[in-house]
């Protein structure tokens, strides 16, 4: 195992009512093959447990998924909740944010204005998303590749 | 300590008054007045009959909107443009989180605007009047269908209200559907909803209860699927139901999905009682869809053959709109059409494969390894073996987003697509059978030039969206 | 006496000039020219190579309007959203009954109107220049389609204007499609046609040749279909071509169509001389289609399958609008991605069917007789065994309009729905093939409680259209 | 073999440039199962051709088939040509008698005014004809199977 004060700690879960698993299963095995730590909060996740994971396990990172085109009505008031627990991570969301998707610079616009640094569609790869964190919490290709091989 | 037994007359009494409280349409269930109802119903709306007497797989469509009228019309041309031989009723998503107050208010606000307010047909609060109108107006058996948890009161009622057949399960309507119903709790809902649907069978009126193969609907491996479909049918027949549909969604690769049909019918004769008449179900597929309905015939196409060759009692059949959600009525009847054509041209034709037996083997030994682990968890008792079973993981659904299920087995398909099990986990399996899913993924592994890793889970739950059927790495290696 | 023989130089020359007076284009063909256009071309564009270097059934759509603009954005949009391997240049009506002066008016009203005056395009009136502006902006190879009986104008004109592959032959395109033209003048045409390939092909331009394996398109025997390739390819090769595809049109029944393709490679092989390369190509079902887009595109889907089983090296699609004749291109595009979607998903399981070795035997077999019969009738020579085996009936082709054929040879289905022989008319077989046709038959009169007849014969060719593939007789015996 | 006496002639065709032949040759089958004496003088007929057949075999009908849509062109005059040759015949016309079949009255009034005692659509099964000239010739349905049976 990579040591504790090396590894990265990344909280995701699906935000709201929304119950689609496998975007985030796919996302759990490809962030844990990149070394970081994976806390996985699973579907219906409320904005009150993203808070609460990520004190507990001190997380670097907040990624959140949705499906169900209901995204934005559930992330009102989210970064809001994060910052009142005392949350710092960097947040990202992704998924089918709007039930119309017809244009992306809009819908991107309204979840950057919620608070989230990054804002992906549902056709982002995972790897897509593991680059995003590397140059966001300033972690080397190599140094992630060093802690791959280690472990 | 809930077990697999059944429900008590007086306890059956005493839940059933108390459910039919929850709405106020529940006061008009009167069990005798049902009967009478039932029996006044023609040869050709006894669901059971019409599906066990079948000499050909009969189609079924997915369809539910919010008024009666346009209930009643959607399922007329369904049946009229489609030549649907079996109709459904899918029920909106408030009544299968028991929020009859919301459905209510959806179905006022239909009522006046005109509009599809909610995702499917409220038949608490349209009561036993509304089901009954529908049932007279169309001339064919309809089953509910929907993915309620606590389907206690929507059975009271819609039996009542006429339907001879209802679809789900303690497990198949828990771990796809939902977080946090614990399987303890569905598993004592579903024991009323199969005791009821048991009450009306002694009477004559024989229900047929159909649980939901699919699960997922994502790369489901076939031995999980019939073990979750054998024990949802073992606990139906324990209260008193004998008119039992097992489901299994298609996955792609004819081979494996025919022999996956044939195990599901030989083994639900198998598991169940001699005096239960088992049948079964295929779904199209019910993984991601083309977006571009050309491809989704394709799709379509393929469920079709594959139903023509393992010959299923029943095709639940998906529409070329599939990609965008809910289809138009003409999409919707030309995905019936489309299957019922493939089928049409090939039924009548010789098509035996190699190796279908050979994989219908190992499905079959899978599948008496979850049975055996279940029957040892529970010291004999499937309700209690289900429970520890799911609890330890050593039974597991893929994809699963109940707090549950483990959800920790991963499946990924072998070099001939047939779905095999990547990942594990705590499922409990023979090592020889660990081996040959090993193998098979390791070939697929060498073909090409990649490790076995989650990439090609992710690539597969992707693959027949992009056209293909195997997650192939695109370009370089 | 026209035999089997390589047309002379100065034969080829002769007729070359003598037939590029028969229009104003033909004056703009110069054979070194044109070579030099060919080489110029980049390796995609080349047909040949393409063709037989693909690892999977290539798929083509038809397709033809009279401008070269409408035809060029046509083609676009088939490579671009039919994503379409290969593209075709369907020729017009008149082109194919050579009055060219009528093509011109129809071509002359198109440019002014707008309209599409004529079925496909007059390739001869656009001439060399208008040709090679289509293959310049076209970034696939593109073959021309036609069934011109006196196809060699249009040979030298296209040849010189940059297409690399022509379909059709003396007997295929006769028989199906025209009452008076005489096999022997269509023989003498097509020996010049394929001597003008041949001659570019030993400048290192190998132009493709396919002969139209459908034929009548309607319910067809696979080993008369395969015979006339197999004469067609000898014809062929006699003068010079090195790249020939021979055809066959789907019957419907997996298993037939199968062991029929894999007959025609086998004895393509076989039969045609070693310099040849020879590929396959199979036309999705040409027969009577289904009036509902929804059921079309299940016979489209059945089609898709067969070729993912069989693999041969093209496919040629049909649209969902087939029953009303030319599709939009948006539905062109659709044929083509269903059957994209179907292969695509099914073409890396191994799906091996019982039986398919068995009726390929038997197809050969039956191949093998009229080969024979042909050979003998010619006391060797292919030209002259044809031509009498045709007169003597013992070569036919059901529902041939043609004069040069009797037509008296009936095609019916068996209980399984392939395709035999009910009346054999004079047509040569061993009388142990008859018995077993016979037999086939008879197991289907046995099925029906009827007695064969022409009824069947009746009821099978419009069994697909009807959402059937063997024509059963309706309600009672 | 009825005797020539008691046969009936029946000469048929497509006429025009059409080259349809299925629909013909199934027609040819079902007249001779049902004892006629059928003259099949296949496609790309022409309207003297239909005369000469007409006069030659001394046929009781004539029957035009015609499936491209041009049947109405094809037509005008037919009836002239037969009257001129001397044929008393009676003319049954069937098929896709008009580009778009929208309104089958109207296409069936337009050939009753080119002369056709009867006009069929492309639905109609070999039977309605055989039914239809047994009428018209006035022949029993027990006398055609007498011949049958007889022959």
């Amino acid at each position: 195992m990579v040591p504790d004060t090396m590894s990265q700690t990344v909280v995701l879960g699906v935000i709201g009512s929304d119950a689609h698993v496998v975007g985030i299963t796919i996302l759990e095995q490809a962030l844990s093959a990149a070394g970081f730590d994976v806390v996985n909060l699973g579907v219906q996740t409320s904005q009150e447990e993203y808070a609460e994971a990520a004190v507990e396990y001190d997380a670097q990172a907040v990624l959140v998924s949705s499906l169900y085109g209901h995204a934005e009505q559930d992330c009102q008031g989210f970064h809001e909740v994060l910052e009142d627990a005392g949350v710092e991570a960097v947040t990202y969301i992704g998924g089918n944010l709007a039930v119309g998707q017809d244009d992306w610079a809009e819908t991107r616009r309204t979840f950057e204005e919620l608070g989230f640094d990054r804002v992906f569609d549902s056709e982002t790869d995972p790897e897509d998303a593991i680059a995003a964190l590397r140059a966001d919490l300033d972690i080397t290709s190599t140094e992630s590749e060093r802690a791959t091989i280690s472990s | 300590m809930i077990r697999d037994e059944r429900i008590p007359s007086d306890e059956l009494r005493r839940i059933d008054e108390e459910i039919r409280s929850n709405w106020e349409t529940g006061a008009d269930v009167d069990f005798e007045e049902a009967i009478e109802y039932h029996e006044s119903l023609p040869e050709h709306k006894r669901f059971a009959d019409v599906l066990e007497s079948a000499d050909k797989p009969l189609l079924q469509p997915r369809a539910g909107v919010p008024r009666l009228d346009d209930q009643i019309e959607l399922l007329e041309y369904l049946h009229r443009e489609g030549k649907a031989d079996l109709l459904p009723t899918t029920i909106d998503s408030y009544t299968r989180d028991n929020e009859y107050e919301k459905a209510q208010q959806g179905l006022e606000k239909a009522r006046e605007t005109g509009d599809d307010t909610l995702n499917g047909f409220p038949a608490v609060n349209h009561g036993v009047e509304g089901c009954r109108k529908l049932i007279d107006a169309i001339d064919a058996p309809i089953e509910v269908r929907h993915g309620t948890p606590d389907a206690r009161l929507l059975a009271a009622i819609t039996f009542a209200g006429g339907f001879q057949s209802f679809e789900g399960g303690p497990i198949s309507y828990n771990i796809p559907y939902t977080k946090r119903h614990g399987l303890e709790e569905t598993i004592e809902r579903w024991q009323f909803v199969d005791r009821l649907a048991g009450a009306y069978t002694e009477r004559g009126i024989r229900i047929n209860r159909e649980p939901f193969g699919p699960l997922t609907g994502t790369l489901v491996p076939p031995s999980i699927a019939i073990a979750v479909m054998l024990v949802e049918g073992k606990l139906a027949a324990t209260q008193g139901v004998r008119s039992i549909t097992l489901g299994y969604g298609q996955v792609g690769n004819v081979v494996q999905d025919v022999a996956a049909l044939n195990a599901l019918k030989k083994l639900g004769n198998e598991y169940l009682p001699d005096e239960v008449v088992v049948t079964t179900v295929f779904h199209e597929w019910m993984g991601g869809f083309p977006p571009d309905e050309a491809r989704a015939n394709g799709v379509i196409s393929l469920g079709g053959m594959t139903a023509a060759i393992a010959r299923p009692d029943k095709v639940i059949t998906k529409s070329p709109q599939e990609f965008q959600g809910v289809p138009t009525k003409e999409a919707n009847a030309s995905g019936l059409r489309t299957t019922r054509q493939v089928i049409d041209m090939a039924i009548e034709q010789k098509i035996d494969i190699d190796g279908i037996e050979e994989e219908q083997d190992l499905i079959e030994r899978e599948t008496r390894c979850l049975m055996d682990t279940i029957f040892e968890h529970g010291d004999g008792d499937v309700v209690q073996g289900t429970l520890k079973a799911f609890e330890s993981g050593a039974l597991d659904v893929p994809f699963a987003p109940s707090d549950s299920a483990k959800g920790a087995v991963l499946p990924a398909r072998d070099d001939d697509g047939r779905v095999r099990i990547f990942e594990w986990a705590d499922l409990e399996m023979d090592d020889e059978i660990k081996e040959i899913h090993k193998a098979r993924l390791s070939q697929r592994a060498d073909t090409e030039g990649r490790e076995q890793s989650f990439r090609m889970v992710a690539d597969d739950v992707d693959a027949i969206s992009d056209g293909k059927l195997i997650g192939r790495p695109q370009g370089g290696a």
